[in-house]
């Protein structure tokens, strides 16, 4: 999942990255591809080059020391609402077929489970250029529409996001610890785009919770090569976040 | 009264049963967790706590049953998981019922920019998708100019902001570098101020580089020298991150019994911020300190 | 095309005739009077000036010919009085028609920052009373959660900023400090933004105290190496004032006739800002000197 | 009349300072009788004692040297707006009864002059706790209605500020070149409060374009001080602003 997060950073992008594995990606991407990317982080940091050690959270004395612009959150914020952010990576308790996600309430056998909210994601999803949504893959977690929208997608398909104002592009991808998913551009519905070596598409169908379609030429995602698991253990020489 | 004054003074005379407490400005960093502690020890009641990012500060507020209100974008624990204490009181109303307001970090930053500007609210394109569009802190507006459908936040005025830095002198006047977050807009945005920092400066160093002051000292109502005050949280030059101490927290607190324990043994059996240092150790403290060789480039305001 | 760029090219290649250039940013310090002397040199045309407060580079560049418009809150001398070639232009259409967007300086802050935030407008108190706000860039609008009437400021979108900073790396990440003004405003709403600077620094120096930085470079079109570029403004730890250069300007500017004599003296006749620096003599620069006995405190960023 | 505007400034006040003459009143105040008082400029700095050298404009280095804080306009314009500044000094080319003031356009001779325009003044006037207005007093100055309101007083009378929403106090003095002048409090109109120490009310009501009437108690302005004269020197020691 980290160096499929890599892959969809392309060189000289502005990126909101966040925290956990997508700061991993964004390491790695640096390191291979995009050397010219941008970091950003809603605490007010700007970044032309990964943490100096492995953090827990963005706001980590690693990621200010050294990072190129330290300011306040509505600058960053700002940056993203004027235009100038390309991607942005988010995730969520939930995801449904259109890509909203759902990190306020969930339901757990039938009593409901309080989430911690939305964080940022919420004005990410909205604004970002691009998102790109990262989530381990169970049945429980890809279901048809979810609970309670905190981070938009497509809304219930085609035109929702445009109709209600929404700046931003909305998800182009779903990486999963299964597969990576696209987004049909007529009915804004996720399909399976590639299996990770060693999953079918069988089992992706199985845990998911609604009928899965498939891209055109769905294929195996590409195993990593030699140099994105060299980057990866570069930066993750623990195994924290990839063992 | 003077500014300068102890933790527990502080604490005291400016946070009141009832008032909405911002803390946790800078997200993950500077959060001010020795005031939280000294706000449980003091047993304060029926408080609407205010935040972006809370990381797990809240959750200990939470358990400890000085919470009747939360408004903010995030509440748990950023790097373990879920908050115990929050799930408890959000399901199950133990300790005791809590109201939620929900934003994004947007949208609180934004009404808390509203309040230092002055204003009753400021528009954004944020959260038109989402389904908290619809809480009580938003409202539809349109653009005189444009015409275009624009989400207005309503201003957020925090009782008190509760703010670590990492200098500040006698009068208020702070320093605050690194990771910032809201931290500003939360100062300017309260009724009053109160800091802790890690160290008291002369006047002199203040002025020395006012680009670097927080806000000017006659917005702050106290101000506290509590070294490691943010501690298990950083702060940028004086302290890192003690990771260990949210995964201890998180694990302990699964339980309301083991969140007692945790209370006791980290907050109601301790003497005030001196004593935490003593309980956490020599050892554990000089693990904090931070590697020094990252000085800010010099900079001269010669005239 | 690489950013650090000669202030021949950057001009050449950034500004085009009948585009809306911010400058004056931080008020009557760091004013980028070598840009606007190149801007002349290179007879643009058609140009929209924005400004808060402009003091004499405006009715430089409006006596020059380069302007058809300003919208800003005051255009004059600062120290010395009123601007000759304003006057001669809004009231005698001399040397061309001018026109005049009214802003205070508050309103003018305003709309840079509704186009920092991407929002088409931000809401104020301010101007309520005054005849201005009929302008177009003024209309009244109502908060949705107190039913106030506010007045909404419109976005103000420079085609360019052009600012004068202390230091810069060649990718553009700035350090600015001292008297600010609406420079970081500025520097987010523009579409784009040049800068000069007093010194071209490694990036590393940049990066040793990220809290300094003006924007991040990827909003910087071009950084032109140009020390004393905002003579005869102060740069703070750089560069005094020469107030005698406002003084003789605004009497040799009185009559048209001696405004021409002054261009040639200090602008057409002189080959760049090194031409410049060299009709100032040695000994006038000398006297710009700051004394330097005003450092910042030092910062540690270590983690 | 910088020793005018310097009684103005009561202690522990944050005053928007603007420049010239109410720079050296701040300045003066401060040794004498406010020593709590801030400075607040609107090119973003805020003071707690005077600046280091005689100065221009409020931008000038020994303004920023040794400064409390250095901001953005827009942080000492919301300290502004949201009520927390308790004075400002203003100016202008024209006032009239009500206390408008008019920096944009006057006549001469029948032509129109352009000004430079309001700078921070109308923000102030609008929205300062209270303001005082400094003149010099000449004629075509004081003029029965101006002809642009630039930063707005108390507009055509009692009730104009509340009924436009006006959030600051408005005008509590003007202090001319002849004299110091309130404003009634139920006609909101200008009045002379007392006259400076060698000038009589016929001439202030001569160099008047509108019928000026007393306040009750009309008195001469007490002569500066020893102290005052000893600070207005210290601080301005060549006379480039009271010679």
């Amino acid at each position: 999942m980290v160096i499929a997060a890599a892959r969809e950073i392309r060189d000289g992008e502005r990126v909101f990255v966040g925290m956990r594995l997508p700061l991993l990606g964004f390491a790695v991407a640096k390191e291979l591809h995009a050397p010219n990317a941008i970091g950003i982080f809603e605490s007010g940091v700007v970044r032309d080059w990964p943490a100096l050690e492995p953090i827990f959270t963005m706001s980590d004395p690693p990621n200010v020391a050294g990072a190129l612009f330290c300011c306040g959150l509505i600058e960053v914020m700002s940056l993203l609402q004027s235009g100038r952010v390309e991607m942005g990576f988010i995730g969520g308790a939930e995801v449904d077929r259109h890509g909203n996600l759902n990190t306020h309430w969930v339901g757990d056998d039938g009593r409901r489970l309080r989430l911690p909210g939305s964080g940022g994601a919420a004005d990410i999803a909205t604004l970002a250029g691009r998102c790109v949504i990262i989530m381990n893959h169970e049945r429980r977690r890809f279901v048809p529409r979810v609970r309670y929208i905190t981070s938009p997608g497509y809304g219930d398909g085609a035109g929702w996001r445009e109709q209600r104002g929404l700046a931003g592009g909305g998800p182009s991808r779903t990486i999963s610890s299964l597969g990576i998913f696209s987004f049909d551009p007529a009915t804004r519905e996720m399909q399976i785009e590639s299996y990770h070596p060693g999953v079918t598409v069988e089992e992706i169908r199985e845990e998911t919770d609604w009928p899965l379609s498939l891209a055109p030429d769905v294929t195996q995602t590409p195993a990593p090569s030699r140099e994105e698991l060299l980057a990866v253990r570069k930066y993750d020489p623990d195994g924290v976040w990839t063992s | 009264m003077p500014k300068l004054r102890s933790l527990r003074d502080a604490v005291a005379e400016e946070v009141e049963d009832g008032m909405s407490v911002f803390m946790g400005a800078a997200l993950e960093s500077l959060i001010p967790f020795a005031a939280g502690y000294e706000i449980i020890r003091q047993r304060k009641r029926g408080l609407t706590l205010m935040t972006t990012i809370s990381d797990m500060q809240f959750d200990q507020l939470i358990g400890a049953g000085c919470a009747a209100k939360v408004c903010g974008a995030w509440v748990g624990n950023v790097a373990a998981g879920l908050g115990h204490n929050y799930r408890r009181a959000v399901e199950r109303q133990e300790p005791g019922p809590l109201a939620v307001e929900n934003h994004s970090n947007f949208s609180m930053a934004l009404g808390l920019k509203a309040a230092a500007m002055g204003v009753p609210y400021l528009p954004t394109r944020t959260l038109m998708g989402s389904d908290f569009r619809e809480e009580d802190a938003f409202a539809g507006v349109v653009c005189p100019f444009t015409g275009e459908s624009l989400l207005a936040v309503r201003a957020v005025q925090p009782d008190v902001a509760i703010l670590h830095v990492q200098r500040a002198d006698a009068e208020g006047n702070a320093h605050v570098w690194g990771n910032l977050g809201v931290t500003q807009d939360a100062a300017m945005a309260a009724q009053k101020v109160v800091l802790t920092c890690e160290e008291i400066v002369p006047h002199e160093v203040i002025l020395s580089d006012p680009n670097r002051t927080l806000v000017p000292g006659f917005l702050v109502a106290a101000v506290c020298c509590v070294p490691l005050g943010s501690h298990p949280s950083p702060t940028q030059g004086y302290s890192r991150r003690d990771d260990r101490f949210y995964f201890d927290y998180h694990a302990q607190s699964r339980e309301r019994a083991g969140f007692d324990e945790w209370l006791d043994q980290w907050v109601l059996g301790v003497d005030g911020p001196d004593g935490y240092l003593e309980r956490l150790g020599s050892e554990r403290v000089a693990d904090l300190e931070p590697d020094g060789n990252h000085m800010a480039a010099p900079v001269s305001y010669g005239m």
